[in-house]
């Protein structure tokens, strides 16, 4: 580098600089792909070598059996990690000013914290807490701290105190009628919860912008086929469509996925062709434009980052619809059952509530604030990354 | 090769379809830009003006081709393409409109814009610095260090500070992003800068900063400029050259002296007596237009600004004063338009006095349109008064066909021609006929 | 001037509450206004005069806003007045014009049921009533075809058209004050000379007092009677319309005159930006940006205001007893090019 | 003029959209196995009989054997006709079992749509007028309980409180009651209020932070210039232009909760409306049933977006008809 004489924009040789031309790949996408190949090769080896009894991480001497909607939940962490986390430390600047936005909504943050106890519960949890196990002898065990008539339990794990069974930290949280421990229910649910948020957010938005962009970008008759198909989609009740998909198919979480972000990818995309419109018509757009951009590169660095974190929002309450629709399904017993979820869980006690209400109530309260934390961060992200707002606070 | 033009636009169209109903029938064009030509010599300015909806923004992004235009040629000689002539065929080689999509990108070092809004001119996820910077990694500079050094340096020259590369675009003022703006334009170096309304959106005290600053850079860098506005006295402190345009046409055109002190075209006129002079001691006033503004989509024959015009032009066999004539025309249009109501300028009468006779209405009629009460033609005084008594009769149709008939004007059958009035001044007004017109076609100057 | 003036407003200063502390946007300013006058408050923006002309009928926000001072309206102080009784006036006796039409009138209603709605909540007057006036206004503000436009909606109407409509809603109530804040800046410069025109016939007709807001100086010198110079919330020079514009006194008028060629001046602009009006500068409000600040103007507040010819009064230390303000240049209006000779080869 | 032309073009627009969604439905139908034939195949192999025989005939009784074009004709002619067979659970028409269940559903479903309808509005509203004081923080805070808390999950507490502890409720819904009466009203209190509690939190939402944005609008402060009162300036000025966005929400959200939680609310409280009809056909496996409640909830998701779009087009003056 000249010291001496600093670069400057009237003494740059473009002809010698359009000659040379190179690939200049972002750290972001070096990351997804570096987790992304080493994932596929496992799941081919899964898939090709090994025989499906097999759990997948036997050879390394693991019992972890890593199932289709694990590869996609590996998968789907890469993508938040790399394209949402990483940027914030990129810009720091920009970080904190969002984090002083955002702090000012006191609730926003308490939610944030506790959907990170949830994220990391959900991540770490299954292994540093063993399933839930049938064991009909201990069954409705009481939460620590509360007590439970003799008659209901065969055999009390506590102490019997007054003809009640006492609660012990071996269940803080109590078990079920079959004897399962509710907190550790509670912490494999999170791990099904996170599962699907992420998943079914993955799925939604990636369909959701290209849908939304292709058809701000293309117009004419394409934006008016593929609207129109958002116009049908949106017209799906979806539960039901579920309800029937399951009727007739059976359903365990991979189809519950799918057919969820299949029916709810059509209010995204109308949002994100809205606001693609909407940016496109603003001058930074032109002024890219005018300086050469290729409409690929105008789409990928500005229009498309620009919407996302628009679109960031209206995932975030995405997210609580799917969760409550998976609970209300296995509420009606119509899930899986053998998926450890919040749902599962309070259809499990519902019909001991009289007398044993904490198989319902931990669960359902654990299920209320999580869905609660993810409206108040999505309200809170609204005024943070709201454009307008930034202009007035200038 | 030094006379030569840095841009030459010729009968630049630019339509856009008007497209209705569920099959998306093209019901019509809206003639945004509609066979506009002029120059740009090298360092020169050349300032367009015209009100809101002439087409001179639309006339900007067709030139860049932001947007495609639909007939006509731009033929840019900056960026080393100057000295080539026309092939054979008649097209020339650095026509702006032909343009591969390889000679676009390069076109685009070469021409560069400002735009009106310093709030939506910039990513607001973007570092300024990243802004500025993005057209060089557009066109292949991927060493980042030298790209940061130059723009260090360039927001240095518009008069803001190498530390500010990593701050975002809402720490700025209006005027500041308008540098920064400028910084973004100059980055690539190129030989025409087109500025869209650069600085109504600011204060006359920063805008008079801005337009120093692009005066200086102007002077140091050899550019050319295209500036848009639609605020004459801006023009006026910036252009060389003049080119004022109406409902997509440019109808006058000249050194900014000679338009600013001798305007040929009545709306050059109009536009020029509507700013409001800073001298507590004149007069409010100047010329009024008066009539409806014509859209686009069915601009009106001949002479597009006869349906406004104080000047326009009466036919052969009528002599009235001029500000009757442009009443009569205006009521003329409305009648045709069937847009007066008898009955409610019947019931506006009756509020003055008592049940109003015909009289009282017809004078009305004429007070609201500036027609005297009595034309000194007895001819026209005539026809006139047998129309408003046709349509106080209810017979609106024959009013409007006895008007039509009636009152007819030379400006709204032919389109007028170009008139040289002195060197480079131009305008297209029927009253220059006898003036000698400049031959239609324009050959390369 | 023996009877009182129509409007009189004294220390008036309004407050904002943010998240940053407390906003000064107009403080301590005092103007009045005659029957039948004019009076131009100019300024940039930010200058606070847009909050002043909204805070005399208290039209602020509050809270966050917060309006102090006394606003004496043909005798009456409607800042002390209570809300009911100040509604009276509003749209009655004092009308406003504000800047955007088109953000100022509501889109889901007709323009004419705009207009006949501010007659409706003065007067009790029937439907047909209210339609016939509403009518006649619209004609009189020079809407072609009245009646049919009476049941417009906003959007179908032009730019023009519209700020002729806000005119006609104003002039409902026959208003003794006519507050317009920058009623043409949003329009061509074609319209806002017709606008002007109409404004200024209306007031011929009506006999109403004006208080004209705008920071463009061609407006100010074709319409005012006396300007008020506004700058940061504080007043800086005020007078009648000529001699302000032949003797600027305030170094501040000085550059904004110099910043419009067409009287002579550089053109220059002003540099610096306005001062955070959370924390202003200790002295005068302008000292940043003024090439004459010595240190006396930058403690004690703003000047108090110094009379230098009868009715012309400025803000400026240079002009206190026995001081000489030729420091600050002769002549008015060429007065900056001693600053600034080398600028030229713009016309 | 066009307004006539917009709505007919509408309506056929939703007419082709539940065309389609009976297309998809008859094609999911047509793609899985059939449980009855299956059945069938499985009763003729427990008596000893062949099961491909068995399914065979199983499958020409239902009209399986015939092309897919005729059975799709057919299919559709008799969703059109409203003929939508035998519903084997419950030995009576589907159409039948569906009015019946109808009949419940509506008893709760009119009050909590017309509670809604009116308190969201106007709560979001006043909210937005007292923006961030202790009023507007309780409705807020309000708005987010009712819809973060699931509604089976409420509706299960409040079951257990008022119908475990206190009593003062049924536990499963009494029918024997008329339906004009206060035990009537008692026992759908519960069930309407979870539904309102549920659906009034986003309508709250929308309306306050759309009026929030009117009432900083420069027509209020034209409003407030030509002396109209308060009260009067959000009748007028903030209510009407906030009806105009919240008029696509408050469809939408009553549509999906109705098709959503209208179902689990039944099965809580024991209500045998159409949501327990679908419920019960869906175990009971009475395919018929299933397919005619899932056709019955789209048919009126497909009306009500319908009514949404016209209704957003009657109470917005700037758009016109020729632009959609």
């Amino acid at each position: 580098m000249t010291t001496q004489e600093p670069d400057r924009f009237d003494r740059v040789d473009w002809d010698e600089i359009s000659r040379s031309r190179w690939f200049d790949p972002s750290i972001n996408g070096v990351g997804v792909l570096a987790t992304a190949i080493p994932l596929l090769l496992v799941a081919l080896y899964d898939w090709l070598v090994l025989d499906e009894r097999t759990p997948t991480l036997d050879p390394v001497g693991l019992g972890w059996d890593v199932g289709t909607v694990d590869y996609l939940f590996l998968f789907t962490l890469s993508l938040f990690a790399f394209y949402i986390v990483l940027p914030l430390f990129q810009h720091p600047r920009r970080t904190r000013y969002y984090w002083r936005e955002f702090r000012r909504n006191r609730p926003a943050v308490v939610s944030l914290g506790w959907l990170g106890v949830v994220f990391v519960g959900g991540i770490l949890g299954p292994f540093l807490v063993s399933a839930p196990e049938q064991s009909i002898l201990t069954g409705y065990q009481p939460p620590v701290f509360l007590s439970i008539d003799e008659s209901y339990v065969s055999t009390c794990v506590g102490d019997i105190v007054g003809g009640r069974c006492q609660g012990t930290w071996r269940h803080p949280l109590g078990t079920t009628a079959g004897g399962k421990d509710v907190f550790a229910g509670i912490v494999h649910g999170m791990t099904i919860s996170m599962q699907i948020g992420f998943i079914t957010t993955t799925i939604v938005a990636s369909i959701g912008i290209a849908v939304g962009t292709v058809s701000a970008y293309a117009g004419g008759w394409v934006d008016e086929v593929l609207m129109r198909f958002v116009d049908v989609v949106l017209s799906f009740p979806t539960l039901l469509m579920f309800l029937l998909v399951l009727y007739i198919y059976g359903a365990g979480l991979g189809m519950f996925i799918l057919v969820f972000s299949a029916f709810a990818w059509g209010g995204t995309a109308r949002y994100v062709r809205s606001k693609s419109l909407s940016i496109a018509e603003a001058e930074f757009i032109k002024a890219n434009r005018i300086s050469g951009a290729s409409t690929y590169r105008v789409v990928r660095r500005h229009v498309a980052p620009n919407a996302a974190s628009s679109i960031i929002t209206q995932l975030t309450l995405l997210i609580p619809g799917f969760l409550l629709a998976e609970a209300q399904l296995a509420f009606l017993g119509l899930g899986d059952s053998a998926i450890p979820s919040w749902g599962q869980l309070i259809s499990a006690g519902r019909s001991d509530l009289s007398f044993a209400p904490w198989i319902v109530l931990a669960p359902g309260m654990v299920l209320f604030l999580t869905i609660l934390a993810f409206n108040f961060l999505g309200d809170a992200l609204l005024d943070a990354l709201n454009p307008e707002a930034e202009a007035e606070n200038a | 090769m030094t006379d030569e033009p840095v841009l030459s636009v010729r009968d630049l169209e630019k339509h856009y379809p008007i497209r209705k109903g569920i099959f998306n029938r093209q019901v019509g064009v809206a003639r945004a830009v509609d066979g506009i030509s002029f120059d740009i010599g090298p360092g020169e300015t050349l300032g367009l003006v015209g009100e809101s909806g002439c087409g001179k923004s639309t006339a900007a992004s067709s030139i860049v081709r932001l947007e495609e235009p639909t007939a006509g040629e731009v033929v840019f000689n900056g960026n080393g393409r100057g000295g080539a002539s026309r092939d054979p065929g008649g097209s020339h080689p650095n026509d702006v409109t032909r343009f591969s999509d390889a000679e676009l990108k390069e076109f685009r070092r070469g021409v560069q814009m400002i735009f009106q809004d310093p709030s939506s001119s910039f990513d607001p996820r973007m570092t300024v610095g990243g802004a500025v910077a993005e057209p060089l990694a557009v066109h292949g500079m991927s060493d980042r260090r030298r790209r940061r050094a130059i723009v260090e340096d360039l927001l240095e020259r518009v008069g803001l500070s190498a530390e500010d590369y990593d701050r975002y675009p809402h720490e700025f003022s209006g005027g500041q992003k308008q540098r920064i703006a400028l910084a973004r334009a100059l980055v690539l170096n190129p030989d025409l800068i087109i500025a869209d309304e650069p600085v109504s959106a600011l204060d006359v005290s920063i805008q008079a900063e801005i337009l120093s600053l692009v005066d200086d850079l102007q002077a140091e860098f050899g550019l050319s400029l295209l500036f848009i506005s639609h605020d004459m006295s801006v023009i006026r402190r910036i252009s060389d050259r003049v080119a004022v345009m109406y409902l997509g046409e440019i109808v006058e055109v000249g050194p900014t002296d000679g338009v600013f002190a001798d305007p040929r075209h009545p709306y050059t006129e109009a536009l020029l007596s509507s700013i409001p002079t800073p001298d507590p001691r004149s007069s409010l006033g100047g010329i009024e237009l008066t009539g409806t503004v014509p859209s686009p989509t069915d601009p009106p024959s001949g002479c597009r600004f006869h349906t406004r015009c104080h000047r326009v032009i009466q036919p052969d066999g009528i002599d009235v004063d001029q500000s009757d004539w442009r009443g009569i025309l205006n009521f003329r249009d409305r009648v045709a338009d069937g847009r007066i109501d008898v009955e409610s300028v019947r019931e506006n009468a009756a509020g003055a006095a008592g049940t109003p006779t015909d009289e009282d209405i017809g004078d009305r009629l004429r007070a609201e349109f500036d027609i005297a009460d009595e034309i000194n033609d007895p001819d026209v005084e005539s026809a006139l008064q047998e129309a408003i008594d046709r349509l106080l009769a209810g017979d609106e149709e024959g009013a409007a066909t006895l008007l039509s008939e009636r009152f007819t004007t030379p400006c709204a059958a032919t389109a007028p021609e170009r008139t040289v009035h002195a060197e480079g001044h131009e305008s297209s007004c029927l009253r220059h006929r006898s003036e000698h017109a400049v031959a239609a076609d324009h050959a390369d100057d | 001037m023996t009877s009182p003036p129509l409007l009189e407003v004294e220390g008036l200063t309004t407050t904002f509450d943010t998240d940053g502390g407390t906003l000064t946007a107009v403080d301590g300013v005092d103007f009045s206004v005659d029957e039948g006058e004019t009076v131009c408050i100019v300024g940039e923006s930010g200058s606070g005069k847009t909050v002043a002309t909204e805070s005399i009928t208290r039209l602020v926000r509050e809270p966050p806003g917060r309006v102090a001072g006394t606003v004496r309206f043909k005798g009456r102080d409607l800042l002390a007045m209570p809300d009911d009784e100040l509604r009276e006036i509003r749209g009655d006796e004092i009308a406003h014009v504000f800047q955007n039409p088109q953000e100022s009138m509501n889109h889901c209603y007709t323009v004419g049921w705009q207009i006949a709605e501010a007659l409706r909540v003065h007067r009790d007057v029937s439907d047909d009533e209210a339609r016939a006036r509403a009518t006649d206004l619209l004609d009189r503000v020079g809407i072609a075809n009245a009646s049919a436009r009476f049941d417009d909606y906003p959007h179908e109407l032009s730019g023009g058209q519209k700020q002729r409509a806000m005119i006609a809603m104003a002039l409902v109530g026959d208003p003794d004050l006519l507050i317009a804040d920058e009623p043409t800046t949003a329009l061509d410069v074609t319209v806002q000379a017709q606008i002007l025109k109409l404004l200024d016939e209306l007031q011929a007709e009506f006999g109403m007092g004006v208080l004209f807001v705008t920071h463009d100086l061609g407006v100010v010198a074709q319409i005012a009677d006396r300007i008020v110079v506004m700058y940061a919330g504080k007043v800086m020079e005020r007078g009648g319309v000529l001699d302000v514009f032949d003797h600027p006194a305030h170094p501040y008028t000085r550059r904004l005159l110099d910043c419009v060629p067409e009287l002579g001046g550089d053109g220059g602009g002003i540099p610096g930006t306005l001062p955070d009006p959370r924390d202003p500068p200790d002295g005068c409000r302008f000292a940043p940006r003024c090439a004459h600040a010595e240190p006396a103007c930058r403690t004690d507040g703003q000047p108090e205001e110094i009379d230098v010819r009868p009715g012309q009064r400025v803000s400026c230390v240079h002009y206190r007893d026995g001081r000489d303000p030729s420091v600050l240049g002769e002549d008015p209006a060429g007065a900056g090019s001693d600053s600034n000779e080398v600028t030229s080869g713009d016309d | 003029m066009g307004f006539g032309r917009y709505v007919v073009a509408r309506t056929l627009w939703a007419a082709a959209v539940s065309l389609i969604i009976t297309t998809i439905t008859f094609l999911l139908l047509a793609a899985a196995p059939n449980p009855q034939v299956q059945e069938a195949a499985t009763q003729a192999a427990l008596q000893g009989g062949d099961p491909a025989e068995a399914a065979e005939r199983a499958r020409e009784l239902r009209g399986l054997d015939e092309p897919l074009y005729v059975r799709y004709a057919d299919f559709v002619r008799g969703v059109y006709t409203l003929d939508w067979g035998w519903a084997e659970s419950r030995s009576q028409p589907v159409t039948e079992a569906l009015a019946q269940g109808l009949y419940y559903t509506a008893q709760y479903s009119v009050p909590w749509t017309i509670l809604t309808v009116l308190i969201g509005p106007l709560v979001g509203v006043y909210s937005a007028a007292n923006m961030y004081s202790w009023k507007d923080h309780a409705a807020t805070g309000f708005a987010f309980f009712g819809y973060a808390i699931p509604n089976f999950f409420f509706g299960i507490i409040l079951l257990l409180i008022f119908g475990v502890w206190l009593e003062a409720i049924p536990i499963v819904y009494n029918t024997d009651v008329p339906v004009f009466s206060v035990r009537n009203a008692v026992q759908l209190a519960v069930p309407v209020f979870v539904l309102v509690t549920g659906s009034i939190g986003a309508i709250m939402r929308v309306s306050r932070n759309e009026s929030a944005e009117f009432q900083n609008a420069d027509f209020m402060k034209t409003a407030k210039a030509k002396g109209v009162s308060p009260l009067r300036a959000y009748a007028y000025h903030v209510m009407r232009p906030t009806l105009v966005p919240l008029s696509t929400t408050l469809v939408g959200q009553l549509l999906a909760l109705f098709l959503g939680s209208s179902l689990l609310v039944e099965v809580v409280f024991g209500i045998p409306g159409i949501g327990r009809v679908t419920y019960d056909a869906l175990i009971a496996q009475d395919t018929n049933l299933v397919l005619g409640s899932t056709l019955a909830f789209t048919f009126v998701a497909v009306v009500g977006n319908l009514l949404e779009d016209i209704v957003f087009t009657v109470l917005d003056p700037r758009i016109s008809y020729d632009d959609r």
